[in-house]
């Protein structure tokens, strides 16, 4: 993989954004765009470039904003990031060009409470059917406590020991 | 007078043959002990090393134990993990299928108390928290011989 | 009086139930033990099928809501009794107890009806896996049934006789059938483990894919009655096939007919076990299509030698 | 035909961990499959917030309990990345030695439970029976059988002397013919072949599609390895192969999973060859600079990926974990399309399941 390439394909794809570049540790480098493009920028990469390993969504809630980071990888990773606001924050969808970002995004989704436009089966992935809480990993003080201990009437005992 | 005696010889007929039937199946529930497995959330160590039971170096059939598929034919469960809100009401249901007597085990420090995970917010505790436990088996993750050692002692137990 | 009591002896301890219980339980353990030491394991004590059964017969007995209680209740018992009936007409080392010319027939229809119930009992306890078990049991049964059929009709077309008893008979005095017919002979045999739903032709009960099979939601006294049942089934059927293949019971030796009986018993026994290790399961239609294009051509072909050798 | 749906899981004998499938068929012919999963999610991600950096090691352990090793090796070569450390080369070569060792467990186990599964029980013993000799090894090592707890920040906790080396030496051969002899038998037993060919079949478009990683991947015919394009730990200076089949099915995978096992053997003696001398571990502070990053290993089945971001603080501020599994799980409904019932224990063997990971 060649970042210059990339990035002077992003460049020309978006000649008005601002386009920030850092290098990170470990063969990583981070792409900073506007949430608006990320979608354009993952049909670049899939259509012209060829890179279509994306190897996952990390969503965090920074405290001021919610960020999303899509990890490319390709020998080298490339993740471009995109700041969504903490209220109602939504994006559009990958599904359609990278299938494989379905449950990253499903995730993403439940865990931070993102919409992710057009995605075909935006249930959720692992929290439970019965969850009533807030989205586990925004912060707040802590995300709705952990069920009581002996939260259930314990079934009688006796048939059991013998 | 003649009324009385085969009437207590019965009785104590009776309740000689209950003993000796009694004995009998406890004795057959103490060799014959089959096991049936659920994860409720657990990291899966505590599972392999349940599944090595059954294999050449700990083979537990020997001491009767066979690794069954259904609720209905188990007597004992092993269970591995904590116990996560969405297998909560399996948990419950796979114990209300089985028929008594039935035994629950507790395998692995999650299970007993819900071990690195208990503060998790997706997370009830051990399995104590939605079933009543006949022996817990500590250990991250629980050794074979461990396991084979708990459900020995479960087994005198039921003596 | 004592034709009374020597039926009656006849039918609950020789070779009855009693000793066919014994002999369900013996062959478990045998069958299990030489697994286990094949596949590397020491395997269960003696005493194992002993104590399963017991273990089964003191536990609670559940069904599931919707399930058919009369007919889940009775299924397990038809079967045992047809089983027990046919073992009856099947002599033992020599020891007949009763024969009639035609009672071969007889046998092989009496050893059908489990199966048939088998599939009845997955129909009727309402579960997904059951019925799914239920209704591969009634497929394996149309692809091992008929090459199964003809392969033993084999020895009874050479040997002019559709009686098990004159069958066995008349090997003592010419030669083994199995050794005429070691097609028919492997056929029986293939076909036997069909009709016992032993590994590799497991299909209706495969652990990692129903479950159980039609038996997946029986428990307590009834599931011991069914495994009982299989397990007199494998004997009988084994006693069927040393009769039918591996000569009769006198040959003049000093040895006593029952050992001998004993020794050939305990070959086929074996040869199950070996073939229940050293296979992986097949499918249903991989079955099928082995019943149909492999065995039932092959059984037919013997057949068709036989009579014309008979006739000719 | 009627359709009739069928249930399988959570407790299910195929599944060794609760997952859900509602496989709806036609006969025996599955026409669609809705998956649930989450049964064992227990918030991992949201725990590691709460603890310390050196706590969490343990934590990341426990995501699975059958690569515990290469979850903590690709956690902490992410914090020491943000620390900026330079591990000690003794140390990345005794890590790299447990990650294969781990592979050449994981991938027996694999062998053994796909055997169970398509009812070839004796295949299941012998193979577990062979991976005792490696988890003899791992626990003479580090004292555990499953989680070993190897890895700290800034090294490893283990060390190993030329006796035990010579001695794990001597086990790897018997392991070797082992695994040959395993591999004999699989080739050449026609019910494995009819039970394992041509079921669950991706395509390398497919692969690439669902960005499937690790042997399922290769198995398809794309060669990807992490241990190769991204070396990390001490894989650069190691001669390896990397595996391919072109087929995609069960038996492809089958058999490139026990050809890596055997190239994980030759990767062993390697290491324990030329293990470099010198330290075990650097000092580590507690409190990590500000700082993100992106940490990758090569996982028994496939590639796992971390992101840890550090605010400063002695507590990650996020950390991000993409286990392999999650990327084979949606292209269960895929292979599982026209699939006979029969199979399903098959397909669902083959991908290398781990829902403990999947889930977290």
């Amino acid at each position: 993989m060649n970042v210059d390439l990339i990035l002077e394909a992003l460049r020309k794809t978006f000649p008005a954004e601002t386009i920030e570049v850092r290098a990170m540790p470990v063969n990583e480098t981070f792409v900073t765009l506007p949430p608006a493009c990320i979608r354009p920028a993952a049909q670049v990469l899939v259509e012209q470039l060829n890179l279509r390993h994306l190897s996952a969504i990390t969503g965090q809630d920074t405290g001021s904003e919610i960020e999303l980071l899509y990890h490319f990888w390709d020998g080298r990773g490339l993740t471009l990031r995109a700041s969504l606001p903490r209220e109602e924050p939504h994006i559009a969808t990958l599904t359609d060009l990278i299938p494989g970002a379905a449950f990253y995004e499903r995730e993403v989704c439940e865990m931070l409470g993102v919409t992710f436009e057009g995605h075909p089966d935006p249930r959720a992935l692992l929290l439970p059917d019965d969850w009533d809480g807030e989205a586990p990993l925004r912060q707040q003080p802590s995300p709705t406590p952990a069920a009581p201990r002996h939260p259930l009437p314990l079934p009688t005992l006796g048939e059991g020991g013998g | 007078m003649t009324n009385a005696c085969p009437c207590l010889t019965a009785t104590l007929w009776g309740r000689l043959e209950r003993d000796m039937l009694d004995s009998l199946v406890r004795w057959a529930r103490r060799k014959s002990p089959w096991i049936l497995h659920f994860n409720s959330g657990g990291c899966n160590g505590c599972d392999i090393e349940i599944l090595d039971l059954l294999t050449p170096r700990y083979d537990v059939e020997r001491l009767g134990i066979l690794k069954e598929a259904s609720p209905r034919h188990a007597d004992i469960l092993l269970c591995t993990g904590p116990v996560t809100r969405q297998s909560r009401d399996r948990l419950r249901r796979i114990y209300e299928q089985m028929p008594a007597p039935r035994w629950v085990v507790a395998v692995g420090s999650c299970s007993c108390s819900g071990g690195v995970f208990r503060d998790g917010y997706n997370v009830l505790g051990g399995v104590d928290q939605v079933l009543p436990v006949d022996m817990y088996i500590s250990g991250c993750p629980c050794r074979p011989e461990a396991m084979i050692d708990g459900l020995v002692r479960l087994l005198e137990m039921i003596e | 009086m004592t034709d009374w009591l020597s039926a009656l002896f006849a039918l609950l301890v020789f070779p009855g139930f009693g000793f066919l219980f014994v002999c369900a339980l013996a062959f478990q353990w045998i069958d299990r033990k030489v697994a286990a030491r094949l596949q590397g394991r020491i395997g269960p004590p003696w005493f194992q099928p002993l104590a399963d059964f017991i273990k089964l017969m003191a536990k609670e007995d559940l069904l599931p809501t919707g399930a058919h209680e009369w007919a889940c209740a009775a299924l397990p018992m038809v079967s045992l009794a047809t089983v027990l009936t046919a073992a009856l007409y099947i002599p033992v080392g020599g020891w007949v107890t009763s024969a009639f010319e035609g009672d071969l027939i007889v046998v092989l229809f009496l050893l059908s009806i489990p199966a048939l119930a088998y599939f009845l009992a997955g129909w009727l306890s309402v579960s997904v896996y059951s019925v799914v078990g239920g209704s591969r049991s009634l497929l394996q049964y149309f692809a091992y049934e008929v090459p199964f059929l003809m392969a033993l009709s084999g020895p009874a077309i050479l040997s002019g006789s559709w009686s098990i008893a004159r069958i066995a008979a008349q090997q003592s005095e010419t030669v083994w059938m199995a050794l005429v017919q070691p097609l028919g002979f492997l056929l029986a045999i293939v076909g036997l483990i069909g009709k016992l739903k032993r590994s590799p032709f497991d299909i209706p009960k495969a652990k990692s894919e129903i479950v159980a099979g039609p038996l997946t939601e029986f428990s307590g006294r009834k599931l011991a009655l069914w495994h009982l049942t299989l397990h007199m089934q494998t004997v009988v059927g084994i006693f069927l096939l040393v009769n039918l293949f591996l000569g009769g019971p006198g040959i003049g030796l000093a040895v006593p007919a029952a050992l001998i009986f004993g020794v050939k018993v305990l070959l086929i026994l074996l040869a199950l076990s070996v073939a229940s290790v050293l296979y992986a399961r097949l499918r249903i239609d991989q079955l099928a299509s082995l019943g149909w294009r492999v065995l039932a051509p092959l059984a037919l072909a013997q057949m068709l030698t036989i009579i014309w050798i008979g006739v000719g | 035909m009627t359709r009739m749906t069928i249930p399988i899981g959570p407790q299910h004998p195929a599944l060794k961990e609760p997952l859900s499938f509602l496989l709806t068929v036609e006969g025996e012919r599955i026409v669609e499959s809705v998956l649930r999963m989450g049964y064992v999610h227990r918030g991992i991600e949201r725990i590691c917030q709460n603890r310390n950096y050196v706590q969490n090691v343990h934590v990341v352990e426990r995501v699975c309990g059958i690569c515990s090793h290469i979850h903590t090796t690709t956690y902490c070569q992410g914090v020491e990345a943000l620390l900026g450390l330079e591990v000690p080369p003794r140390a990345l070569c005794l890590r790299t030695l447990l990650c294969e060792l781990e592979r050449i467990h994981s991938h027996l186990l694999w062998m053994g439970v796909l055997a169970e599964l398509i009812g070839f029980t004796t295949i299941f013993m012998y193979a577990w029976r062979d991976r005792e000799i490696v988890l003899d090894i791992m626990e003479e090592l580090s004292g555990g059988r499953v989680a070993h707890a190897v890895n700290v920040i800034g090294g490893v906790r283990i060390d190993l002397d030329a006796e035990m080396s010579h001695s794990i030496l001597v086990r790897l051969d018997e392991l070797e013919r082992q695994i040959e002899t395993l591999l004999g038998v699989i080739q050449h037993e026609r019910t494995f072949r009819a039970r394992t060919r041509g079921v669950g079949h991706l395509s390398a478009e497919q692969v690439r599609r669902y960005c499937v990683v690790g042997p399922t991947a290769r198995a398809s015919g794309v060669d990807v390895d992490l241990r190769r394009d991204a070396p990390y730990a001490a894989y650069d200076q190691l001669d390896f192969r990397v595996i391919t089949a072109e087929e995609g099915d069960v038996w492809a995978r089958t058999m490139v999973r026990l050809l890596e096992t055997i190239e994980s053997l030759h990767l062993c003696r390697q290491l324990l060859a030329e293990l470099p001398q010198g330290a075990l571990t650097v000092r580590a502070p507690r409190r990590v600079p500000p700082g993100e990053v992106v940490s990758r290993g090569e996982a028994p089945r496939g590639e796992l990926v971390y992101y840890i971001r550090s605010d400063g603080s002695d507590k990650p501020a996020r950390v991000k974990i993409r286990t392999p599994t999650l990327t084979t799980l949606i292209t269960l409904p895929d292979q599982l399309r026209d699939v006979n019932t029969a199979d399903v224990p098959a397909v669902l063997a083959g991908v290398d399941l781990c829902i403990a990971c999947a889930d977290r």
